[in-house]
């Protein structure tokens, strides 16, 4: 008798029970160790290894959703980037929830500029605004949009950045003309940005692409950077941790690790549930109809 | 009948437009090519910017439609219809850093993207736990998969089931790489044939210019 | 005037072979309109029982194309032809169709289109007053929008069956639950293999990647789409080929295809 | 004072928003989820037309400004496209339509003969024997023979029987093992977006749990009353 409670769990008791495991565990970490992948290594040392006048695209195909998980990846990155001296970078996204997110990653990371009180207006670790890096803002049609990049780089992507103002300056001063002065890209993705970009940057013009993405994403990326598309990955929450103990970046994607490892083992001891019940009740149920 | 009613025109068009964008890719061609190529690019970018208003269109009318019905919970299509046409005016009008345009972004787009994605663990739980079933050799075999996974991906369970993490990496790297590796190789060769047939004049229907009639009448 | 004059691009010898080849594979196979043997896919049958559970029950049903994130595409197609067939069983059968369309920046043109299609299948069976654009609603370009509204609809309608095929990201397992709590019966299929996985887990049948495209050539059953699967067969076949023989190669100490590959 | 009134709205309807959403967890129609739901769409519609719009007039505009003249005709291929809104106009959409279609099928499909068929030849031809330790020579064994025995899987023009019967059940079970890693790495994937959000719940930046906490009994216990004891109204509360 008792498999057939078994057998009938109601499914908001398993959401019920998720819930409170990821509460706790978040609220109170363990701390458990953490192994580091030769590839989010391998990454780590591609932009450590930004030489002063190369010049950076870090782009942003990832909607509020995937930010959720790869906040430690983007932070640790991009302050990774910023403190490589002499590099500079252009900040574009193709998902029109990034920019809100990239101010708050400014917000956090830089301080306002002496004498100015708004955004673009930041200093992030020595760089600033207009002369180090600069924000473009939102490009629509994803694929379409990179392929014209690729093509006509300073034309699609204009003179005025995402708040109006001119940055032709910025451009002449670095001689950033063409795709192919780009040195490397870095997407953040929540769809396959990187993908646009492996396809028309780094096929075209050698460029290595690094990607970050969220979870469902790793395993067709992991293909990708098997076959050499993709020179770096740094997949999902996992990689972000990862990433952030490299780069000693202090953040949350660390602790949230043990919930993971909780939640995994919640899930297994479910499937355990599930069989016992299905063996010795749900079988017979069904048998009998 | 005008020309530009014809099926003959849309297939010259796609065939002309088709050789822009194949031929400069293959071959070194003269820069008037190119420039096409560039332009061609563009233009769609463009295009899709534009056709967004098609769709701001069609769901206002459609809203509109309901609130003059009446019917239940109309009032609901007012809530999106109001919050969209806000969110256009203040976007255009005041700026993007408007504080009612951030606002409303801060709270209901970024709440609501990021809650929707974090609720598929739920349902994720949900469905694993019902699906994981030794019942036939392909549940069994799906269960193994995961349960490898599972203990490698979890850094208690590599502690627990030493022996898991490297048959986990073994299986994770060759038969689902491989798996993988050949479902994105088929899907591509899908594609290409597509965009074969698109220039051959078979897929007009696409462009919404033939009716299809399908199998069986 | 020769385009041939031109000299090819470095490194795009191989990828211009292989395109040329399926070219003419394809054109051939266009001309013979020979009809291929294909192999029925069981999805094919789930569909009908889906559609025949909707009519004994008197309840719509709900089939989605996708979200179309690249446009029209290969999988899009496929989703269409689906979309078309239920269309058509639909109308038949008087069963109430909901297709809410919508899911990305790029679905505004397939959903233009899908409308096309289904009115046609409506007009073709002799009912076009049975066809109600209101049914094919548009819910929004963004992804989770468009599924919370498709999940919101589904609980308020409960319908008989949800079929769900084209290009389906990760909102394909949250419709497919919420689909299978309200106790309808899920067809799914898509592309993105890891979506496959965990819809294999909640899905009543799940169509594999490929196997979508083939059902959706079979039921519509026309020659060219029947054709182009004959085509990416053999396309296939010579992948495997020049694999087979590139480590057959590689083994007797040549890097010769590789080389040939990368020309 | 309006920034008061700013980030505690935020934090209000923020709350309403993701709990409303939560709400379909419970299977049960509630109006809070209806609001959730419907102006989540209504934002998203407006944010996709205002991001459109400005990338229109902060790029495209100054070009045709500065005498690029083929982007004129871009912007007019563009316009036409809102021509598909009436049935007399229908046909000139169906240009813009075309190029699109065609133009974004192409530049796709060109790319992806390298990225997706070419590269990926190459990264298949493993050598087998011959240098490498003997765990090297078993993985790359592995995937020459799996991706031999999944293709078979995907063949549908030819009739399954005999030895190409057992290669495809053979292929059908690598990918149905395949499918329970993915899922478990798929799994995994999403537990990061529930504990990302999560986290910004229990620490938020901007904190008041005790509002949030607040919002949440009065959704929980006006949808339960709606339920028990005024299911009439619950249903002139959602919509149809």
């Amino acid at each position: 008798m008792s498999f057939k409670i078994l057998w009938n769990i109601d499914r908001r008791i398993y959401y019920g029970l998720l819930f409170i495991i990821v509460s706790i565990l978040l609220l109170n970490p363990v701390g458990m160790p953490l192994k580091i992948s030769p590839e989010v290594k391998n990454t780590w040392q591609m932009i450590d290894d930004l030489q002063p006048g190369d010049f950076v695209i870090i782009n942003f195909c990832l909607s509020a959703s995937g930010y959720a998980q790869l906040q430690g990846a983007c932070n640790s990155m991009i302050t990774h980037i910023f403190e490589k001296p002499g590099v500079t970078v252009l900040f574009m996204m193709v998902s029109d929830q990034a920019p809100i997110m990239l101010e708050e990653i400014i917000t956090i990371n830089g301080d306002l500029m002496p004498g100015k009180t708004t955004f673009p207006w930041y200093e992030i670790r020595g760089k600033t605004y207009g002369e180090d890096y600069i924000n473009m803002g939102f490009y629509p049609g994803i694929s379409n949009f990179i392929a014209a990049l690729s093509m006509n780089f300073r034309k699609s992507l204009g003179n005025t950045d995402w708040y109006g103002e001119d940055v032709t300056d910025f451009f002449e001063s670095h001689n950033i003309q063409s795709a192919e002065d780009v040195d490397m890209v870095v997407s953040f993705d929540s769809d396959d940005g990187a993908g646009d970009f492996m396809r028309y940057f780094f096929l075209e013009y050698g460029t290595p692409v690094i990607q970050s993405m969220i979870g469902v994403m790793v395993a067709n990326s992991k293909v990708q950077y098997d076959a050499g598309n993709y020179a770096g990955i740094v997949p999902s929450i996992r990689g972000s941790a990862e990433y952030q103990f490299l780069q000693n970046y202090p953040g949350m994607a660390l602790t949230q690790m043990d919930a993971f490892s909780a939640v995994q083992f919640y899930l297994m001891a479910l499937m355990i549930v599930g069989n016992l019940g299905y063996h010795f009740y749900g079988k017979k149920q069904q048998e009998k109809v | 009948m005008s020309i530009l009613r014809r099926k003959e025109f849309f297939i010259a068009l796609i065939v002309i437009i088709s050789i822009f964008i194949y031929v400069p890719y293959f071959f070194e061609v003269p820069q008037f090519m190119s420039d096409m190529e560039i332009w061609l690019t563009e233009t769609t970018v463009v295009i899709i910017a534009f056709s967004v208003w098609v769709g701001l269109y069609t769901s206002t009318r459609r809203e509109l439609v309901k609130i003059q019905r009446k019917g239940r919970g109309w009032y609901y299509s007012g809530i999106i219809l109001g919050l969209a046409w806000v969110m256009v005016l203040s976007g255009l009008v005041l700026g993007k850093e408007a504080t009612i345009y951030k606002f409303l972004q801060w709270a209901f787009i970024i709440p609501g993207d990021s809650t929707i994605y974090a609720i598929l663990v739920f349902y994720l739980t949900s469905a694993g736990a019902r699906a994981f079933r030794l019942k036939s050799l392909e549940s069994t075999l799906l269960t193994f998969g995961a349960v490898f996974v599972l203990l490698k991906q979890a850094p208690l369970g590599e502690l627990l089931v030493p022996w898991a993490g490297p048959v986990a990496i073994y299986i994770q790297d060759t038969l689902a790489m491989a798996a993988t590796r050949v479902f994105n190789v088929s899907l591509a060769i899908g594609s290409v044939v597509l965009a074969i047939r698109l220039m051959a004049g078979q897929e007009m229907a696409l462009i919404g210019l033939v009716r299809r009639a399908t199998g069986g009448d | 005037m020769g385009i041939e004059l031109y000299p090819i691009a470095t490194g795009k010898i191989s990828g211009l072979i292989f395109f040329a080849v399926l070219i003419i594979l394809t054109l051939y196979n266009l001309r013979s309109k020979k009809v291929p043997y294909i192999r029925r896919v069981p999805a094919i049958d789930a569909i009908e029982e889906g559609i025949g559970r909707a009519t004994e029950l008197g309840q719509p049903i709900f089939v989605s194309c996708g979200m179309s994130p690249r446009g029209v595409d290969a999988p899009t197609v496929a989703g269409l032809s689906m979309l078309t067939h239920s269309a058509r069983m639909c109308a038949r059968n008087d069963v109430r169709l909901i297709a809410p369309m919508g899911g990305s920046d790029q679905s505004y043109t397939v959903m233009e289109l899908a409308r096309d299609l289904v009115e046609t299948q409506y007009q073709l069976e002799g009912k076009p007053e049975s066809f109600n654009i209101d049914d094919m609603p548009f819910l929004s370009g963004r992804q989770f929008a468009w599924a919370s509204a498709y999940c919101g609809m589904m609980m308020r309608e409960k319908p008989a069956t949800n079929i769900m095929v084209g290009v389906q990201y990760a909102s394909a397992v949250y419709i497919s639950e919420v689909g299978h709590e309200i106790g309808a019966m899920v067809i799914s299929g898509t592309t993105y293999l890891s979506n496959i996985a965990c819809l294999a887990a909640s899905s009543d049948y799940v169509m594999i990647g490929e196997e979508m495209l083939a059902a959706g050539a079979y039921l519509s059953g026309d020659a060219g789409q029947l054709a182009t699967i004959r085509t990416q067969d053999i396309g296939k076949l010579i992948f495997l080929a020049i694999t087979v023989l590139g480590i057959v190669i590689l083994t007797m100490g040549s890097n010769f295809v590789i080389d040939l590959l990368s020309s | 004072m309006v920034m008061d009134l700013y980030t505690w709205g935020i934090l209000i309807l923020g709350t309403v928003t993701t709990f409303g959403l939560y709400m379909i967890l419970s299977g049960v129609d509630s109006p809070w989820f209806a609001f959730a739901e419907h102006a989540f769409v209504g934002t998203a519609i407006g944010l996709t037309v205002v991001v459109s719009t400005d990338y229109i007039f902060r790029t495209i505009v100054p070009r045709v400004m500065g005498g690029e003249w083929q982007m004129i005709i871009s912007v007019i291929l563009g316009l036409m496209m809102l021509l598909r809104v009436s049935k007399s106009t229908l046909h000139l959409a169906r240009i813009p339509i075309t190029l699109s279609a065609a133009v974004g099928v192409g530049i796709g499909v060109r790319a992806q003969i390298f990225s997706g068929i070419i590269n990926q030849i190459r990264a298949t031809i493993l050598p087998i024997f011959g240098g490498g330790s003997a765990m090297d020579v078993v993985s790359n064994l592995t995937i020459v023979l799996s991706v031999l025995f999944v293709f078979t899987y995907f063949f549908y023009t030819t009739e399954i029987k005999g030895p190409l019967e057992t290669a495809n059940k053979i292929g059908r079970n690598i990918l149905y093992l395949a499918f329970g890693v993915l899922f478990a790495q798929t799994y995994m994937g999403r537990l990061g977006l529930l504990t990302g959000r999560m986290t910004l719940f229990l620490f938020p930046t901007n904190p008041n749990l005790y509002v949030t906490l607040i919002v949440i009994t009065v959704m929980v216990v006006t949808t339960w009353l709606l339920h028990k004891n005024y299911p009439d109204l619950l249903k002139k509360l959602t919509p149809e």
